[in-house]
């Protein structure tokens, strides 16, 4: 007899649905964290795409921590001189209120607390050392000296899952993988950022912007969301590019965005509250592992289930996700009172027809384009140029845009067959 | 803002006793690109008159050194109980 | 069992009259902390027209009976017995708490010592009062003799007024370095000596003391000058940048807490909320970007060098010189400024005079 | 026999985390998450200290509002063996009088105790007057701001530190410690004992229970009140911009002001 039905290994947006849906199911179920409290380890770039969590809390937009939702969407390209974006706004947004920005240790405390409501034992402040095995099957987890008992263990770590690599559930992580996120939380009063952004009645911001003006290489995207009262700002960094580079600095990367001639305007004399940084999954399908195996299941960041094609950035909700099928399949394997691998193997099904395993299948490969120089180098430059031609007055005779475009495409360093190419590539992934 | 000033508004409950990450300075004595300096955001590593310098206490549990080193040096493992870094915000 | 006795308004708080400081020693001599509480205590009998009376406990007393009734006690109460040599909690207090009990005081000042805080609230119990806990701001309302107690909160970022109005005595603890030493006056001193020798019951004598060890150590809070360093120092290497500039400037070495945290240097050379407050003429604050904690203990400091390549950081609006660049590279120049620095004659012999 | 200990708690605001509204200068509460009193941990671990070398049970006793659980509860997963926590809506805004009365009356209400161990003072009020407070009520000896404490045969050694120095003292029990904040390295929770802890909850014990009178305790049982607050003033300084090159300057002006003085 184990002590739980259930072990949940981390309490994130994956493991507090895991063990909430497992606990209103019936199930006697365990949940450790070794943040204390919940959230105190975790960071997010931001926002939360809610329709998953309405699965487990139909009325949670009322009382979950949000901070603003997604009114307006900007992609955006920084050259060192200049932006040129995309700023979408639409009163649909402000309808549907699907997105909204989240800080992690609100948000992961509330959901711990609905865990706990729904019958979870809920334990913060411990951090689990390993797996215990018996027979080549999960028999629980271990802490310490001890052994606590389950018959299937949920891990839903986060994006740098120790368990799981230790135990040699998951292959160690390659540059390919993740990224470096970095990210600064500014304070400012609410209606400084409602003037900066032009933003009313809670509604916020989400802004992804392409770095052109790294240099040798070096890959990153960078982001601004606004919170009620503070703005999270932040880069992604490709680690490839990083490395290959050998001479740039991270956190220098973080204090470029941030300083960069049209982000600082939003940020000025903003305190800093907090300095923080995560892995963020990039690996797209590729870097998901076997979902299951003999009395185990992996979930959320752990098992690489995020999204990003440089316009649209998800993750929470996939996790939320994983973590409510990894919880059917618990539930269908206690009422069958059988947790072996081939009954687990309920979870793969579910999420191979999950939105978050056909968004990434779909676009495998994406990484391809998103770290692309083509993104980061070619096309911030390339629209800078062009706008400015086509702005710029010379006092001499106008052009056609088609004209401009081909000027620059010609003064380009870059081949124009490959950049066809890449264009036709990218329009297809993205 | 310096990095080392970013650093100075987290809250850390540093652990004396148990230091999560480990380096092996004798992989880190011939290491050729030192990568771990350049990755890490929070700064831990840094090369002071020629030799590898890592301090734990800075960390903030990213999780960047351990894929950045890829020559092995780096053992990774999460803080004790609740030690190490309490982010207020998230 | 001294019993679960509630703390009792008294009928007639009028009935209560002067301020009683206790005049606490250690190693036969009065502290410098007991001066502060006469000079303190003196102010405001003076206000309401009563006197000063100083409490002392020891053995072989009488020569800081004179001491503290030369520096302004109208009246001392000595209790002596070679068993009060040294301080121990229940005898201490039981003499106290029965000189307070029978004087009826309408104020008593106990220093924020550790010795003191041991005895205070104990005092309080024992007279089933209140008592109002490390007080930096004392005065009192000359109509209603209500004391009025100011002690900071809140990580010393707001101060709180406290009063005690119906019991009796209004007990205080009072911070040490803050209240001034009164001057001592020049003829034999005034003011009247009691001493009483005593035989202390062997069963309140349970605690002994077994050693006493003096501190060697680094004393921030008397220093004239105090250089600190910080996070931006980089590294611990970095204090031996501070520690030269701190011998050049004849001061000591402070640290802000997240170095002291991470071991750059030892935990006794922490300045702030957590560690030592100190209040130098000249305190200089290198890579240090001034959280709360670090400003509540040096910021009444006289003036205030700041050193940061931050121009915004928070330590900027506590300084009266803002050098905005790298301590590496400012420490050396302020050395070089510092030994090169030639007073012109009249400054020279305007030292000169400030000195005699 | 077991000694029994009793170690006093406090939960207070996270004081790495203690954040004041620029505005306002009020303590902006909900940016700050409570924890245990750091120097209350030092107490737990120095009464486990002793617990590892002698028979021993310890008892966690605490006032405060119900949330106040948590921290027991992680007492408990450190090795403690019984947590009480006193609560009642008529113990809210006590001072240190109404407040080491409460503690000392459930104290006294426990079977037996020999040693009772409490950190030197709480990081949110600062005064270290409740130990003694309740030593005095109780009527035993203490032994404030301890680095080390042993027990051996009845009696308890300990190092006090002092501004000047460190006594070292020994008293037999019952005796009241007050622990230094930092003395000791607080050992790590056991995930077996929390959810142990957890399942099984603590003991809550309210006025009733302790059979005071609603005026001795609480706000109606405090001496002192809080007339004011007010944010304290801050001189305006200059911060005069220096650069390098004019270092030179501020030093003559440092020795003109004679903040600085010329040796001789």
């Amino acid at each position: 007899m184990s002590e739980f039905d259930a072990i949940v290994v981390g309490a994130g947006p994956a493991g507090t649905s895991a063990a909430s849906k497992m606990a209103s199911s019936g199930l006697n179920v365990l949940l450790v964290e070794r943040g204390d409290p919940p959230g105190s380890k975790s960071v997010s770039g931001g926002i939360l795409w809610g329709r998953e969590l309405s699965n487990l809390y139909p009325d949670w937009e009322k009382s979950a921590p949000l901070e603003r939702f997604i009114s307006n969407k900007v992609t955006g390209f920084l050259t060192e001189d200049s932006y040129v974006g995309i700023d979408f706004k639409t009163k649909k947004f402000e309808r549907e209120k699907t997105g909204y920005s989240v800080l992690r240790t609100r948000l992961d405390g509330w959901m711990a607390k609905k865990a706990k409501e729904a019958g979870a034992t809920v334990i913060t402040g411990i951090t689990v050392d390993g797996l215990a095995w018996e027979d080549k099957k999960v028999v629980g987890i271990r802490q310490a000296d001890d052994t606590i008992t389950s018959d299937v263990v949920v891990l839903a770590e986060g994006a740098n899952p120790r368990v799981a690599i230790d135990e040699g559930l998951r292959a160690p992580i390659s540059d390919k993988d993740v990224a470096i996120g970095i990210k600064q939380v500014v304070k400012l009063s609410e209606q400084t950022i409602n003037e900066r952004f032009n933003l009313r009645n809670g509604a916020g911001l989400a802004a992804e912007f392409s770095l052109g003006f790294l240099k040798n290489g070096v890959m990153a995207g960078g982001f601004l969301y606004t919170n009620k009262d503070t703005i999270s700002a932040g880069v992604v960094i490709d680690i490839a590019g990083l490395r290959k580079d050998n001479k740039t600095y991270s956190f220098d990367i973080m204090d470029q965005f941030i300083n960069h001639p049209y982000i600082a305007p939003y940020l000025e004399n903003g305190q800093l509250q907090e300095y923080s940084a995560h892995l963020v999954c990039e690996g797209g399908i590729n870097y998901v592992p076997k979902l299951y195996g003999n009395g185990y299941v992996i979930a959320g960041d752990s098992a690489g289930l995020s999204f990003s094609n440089g316009m649209v950035i998800q993750g929470m909700n996939y996790a939320i996700a994983s973590g409510i099928s990894a919880a059917k399949a618990a539930v269908k394997c206690k009422e069958k009172g059988h947790y072996g691998e081939s009954d687990l193997a309920y979870y793969d099904e579910l999420m191979q027809h999950s939105q978050a395993i056909e968004d990434m299948r779909k676009f495998k490969g994406i990484t391809g384009v998103t770290w692309s120089p083509m993104i980061h180098e070619f096309l911030p430059k390339f629209a800078e140029n062009v706008l400015h031609d086509m702005f710029y007055e010379t006092g001499e005779p106008k052009k056609h845009l088609f004209e401009i475009a081909m000027e620059n495409l010609i003064g380009s360093r870059y081949d124009k067959k490959k950049l066809l190419l890449e264009s036709y590539r990218m329009m297809r992934k993205m | 803002m310096n990095i080392e000033e970013k650093l100075s508004v987290l809250n850390y409950k540093t652990d004396p006793t148990y230091e999560h990450i480990t380096v092996n300075p004798s992989i880190c004595e011939v290491c050729p690109d030192n990568f771990c300096t350049f990755a890490c955001p929070a700064s831990c590593y840094k090369m002071i008159d020629g030799k590898l310098n890592f301090k734990y206490e800075d960390c903030v549990e990213c999780g960047t050194c351990f894929v950045a080193c890829s020559h092995g040096s780096v053992k990774w493992t999460n803080p004790k109980g609740s030690q190490g870094i309490k982010y207020k915000l998230g | 069992m001294v019993g679960l006795l509630f703390a009792k308004p008294v009928d007639k708080p009028e009935e209560y009259k002067n301020v009683f400081v206790y005049l606490e020693n250690g190693q036969g001599k009065l502290k410098r902390v007991a001066l502060e509480m006469i000079g303190i205590g003196k102010q405001l009998a003076s206000k309401v027209n009563e006197e000063l009376v100083g409490i002392l406990i020891g053995n072989d007393i009488e020569d800081m009976a004179k001491e503290a009734a030369s520096y302004g006690c109208d009246r001392v109460i000595g209790t002596q017995s070679k068993d009060l040599a040294d301080f121990r909690t229940v005898p201490y207090a039981n003499i106290v708490g029965d000189i307070v009990l029978k004087e009826k005081p309408n104020v008593f000042l106990i220093p924020a010592t550790r010795n003191g805080r041991d005895l205070a609230s104990r005092i309080a119990v024992k007279c089933q009062a209140g008592v109002t806990a490390d007080c930096t701001e004392l005065d009192i309302e000359a109509d209603t003799h209500i004391l009025s107690a100011h002690r900071p909160t809140y990580g010393e970022s707001m101060l709180a007024e406290i009063l005690c109005r119906k019991h009796r005595p209004q007990m205080a603890t009072a911070r040490a370095g803050i209240f001034k030493v009164p001057d001592r006056s020049g003829e034999p001193p005034k003011g009247k000596i009691e001493i009483n020798n005593v035989k202390i019951d062997k069963e309140y004598l349970v605690k002994e003391i077994l050693e006493f060890r003096k501190k060697e150590k680094i004393d921030l809070t008397a220093a004239e000058t105090v250089v600190s360093g910080g996070l931006g120092l980089g590294g611990p290497e970095g204090f031996k940048q501070i520690e030269q500039l701190a011998k050049v400037l004849g001061g000591e070495v402070g640290a802000s807490r997240p170095t002291a945290d991470l071991g750059w240097i030892s935990r006794d050379h922490q300045v702030g909320q957590t560690g030592t407050t100190v209040r130098p003429k000249l305190y200089v604050a290198a890579g240090i970007s001034g959280k709360i904690q670090h400003i509540m203990g040096m910021k009444n400091s006289e003036t205030i060098i700041a050193i940061n390549t931050d121009p915004n950081a928070e330590i900027v609006k506590y300084s009266d010189y803002f050098i905005n660049d790298d301590v590496k590279k400012v420490i050396p120049a302020l050395i070089k400024a510092l030994k090169n620095y030639k007073p012109e004659a009249k400054d020279a012999a305007k030292a000169e005079a400030v000195s005699k | 026999m077991v000694l029994e200990i009793v170690v006093m708690v406090k939960q207070v605001p996270d004081s790495q985390e203690v954040v004041i509204d620029p505005v306002t200068m009020n303590l902006n509460r909900s940016l700050t998450r409570n924890v245990t009193n750091k120097a209350d941990e030092n107490a737990l671990e120095a009464a486990l200290s002793i617990k590892d070398k002698t028979p021993a049970k310890i008892t966690i006793v605490s006032m405060g509002p119900p949330q106040t659980e948590s921290t027991m509860i992680e007492c408990l997963a450190r090795g403690a063996d019984r947590a009480v926590l006193v609560s009642d809506r008529a113990f809210g805004g006590a001072d240190t009088y109404p407040t080491g009365l409460t503690v000392a009356s459930a104290i006294s209400k426990l079977e037996h105790f020999d040693v009772i161990i409490a950190g030197e003072e709480s990081s949110d009020s600062s005064t270290g007057h409740v130990g003694p407070g309740v030593a005095e009520f109780l009527g035993i000896e203490q032994i404030t701001y301890c680095s080390k404490i042993e027990y051996s045969k009845g009696h308890i050694t300990a190092e006090r530190e002092l501004e000047d120095g460190t006594e070292v003292v020994r008293c037999p029990v019952p005796v009241l410690i007050t622990m230094l904040l930092g003395s000791n390295f607080p050992r790590r929770q056991s995930l077996r004992r929390k959810i142990d802890a957890t399942k099984k909850g603590i003991e809550l014990w309210n006025l009733e229970k302790l059979g005071l009178q609603p005026e001795w305790v609480g706000v109606r049982g405090s001496p002192t009140i809080v007339r004011r607050m007010q944010s304290i003033k801050e001189r305006e300084r200059a911060g005069k911009r220096i650069t390098i090159e004019t270092i030179p300057e501020m030093v003559k002006e440092l020795y003109e002001k004679n903040i600085l003085k010329v040796k001789k």
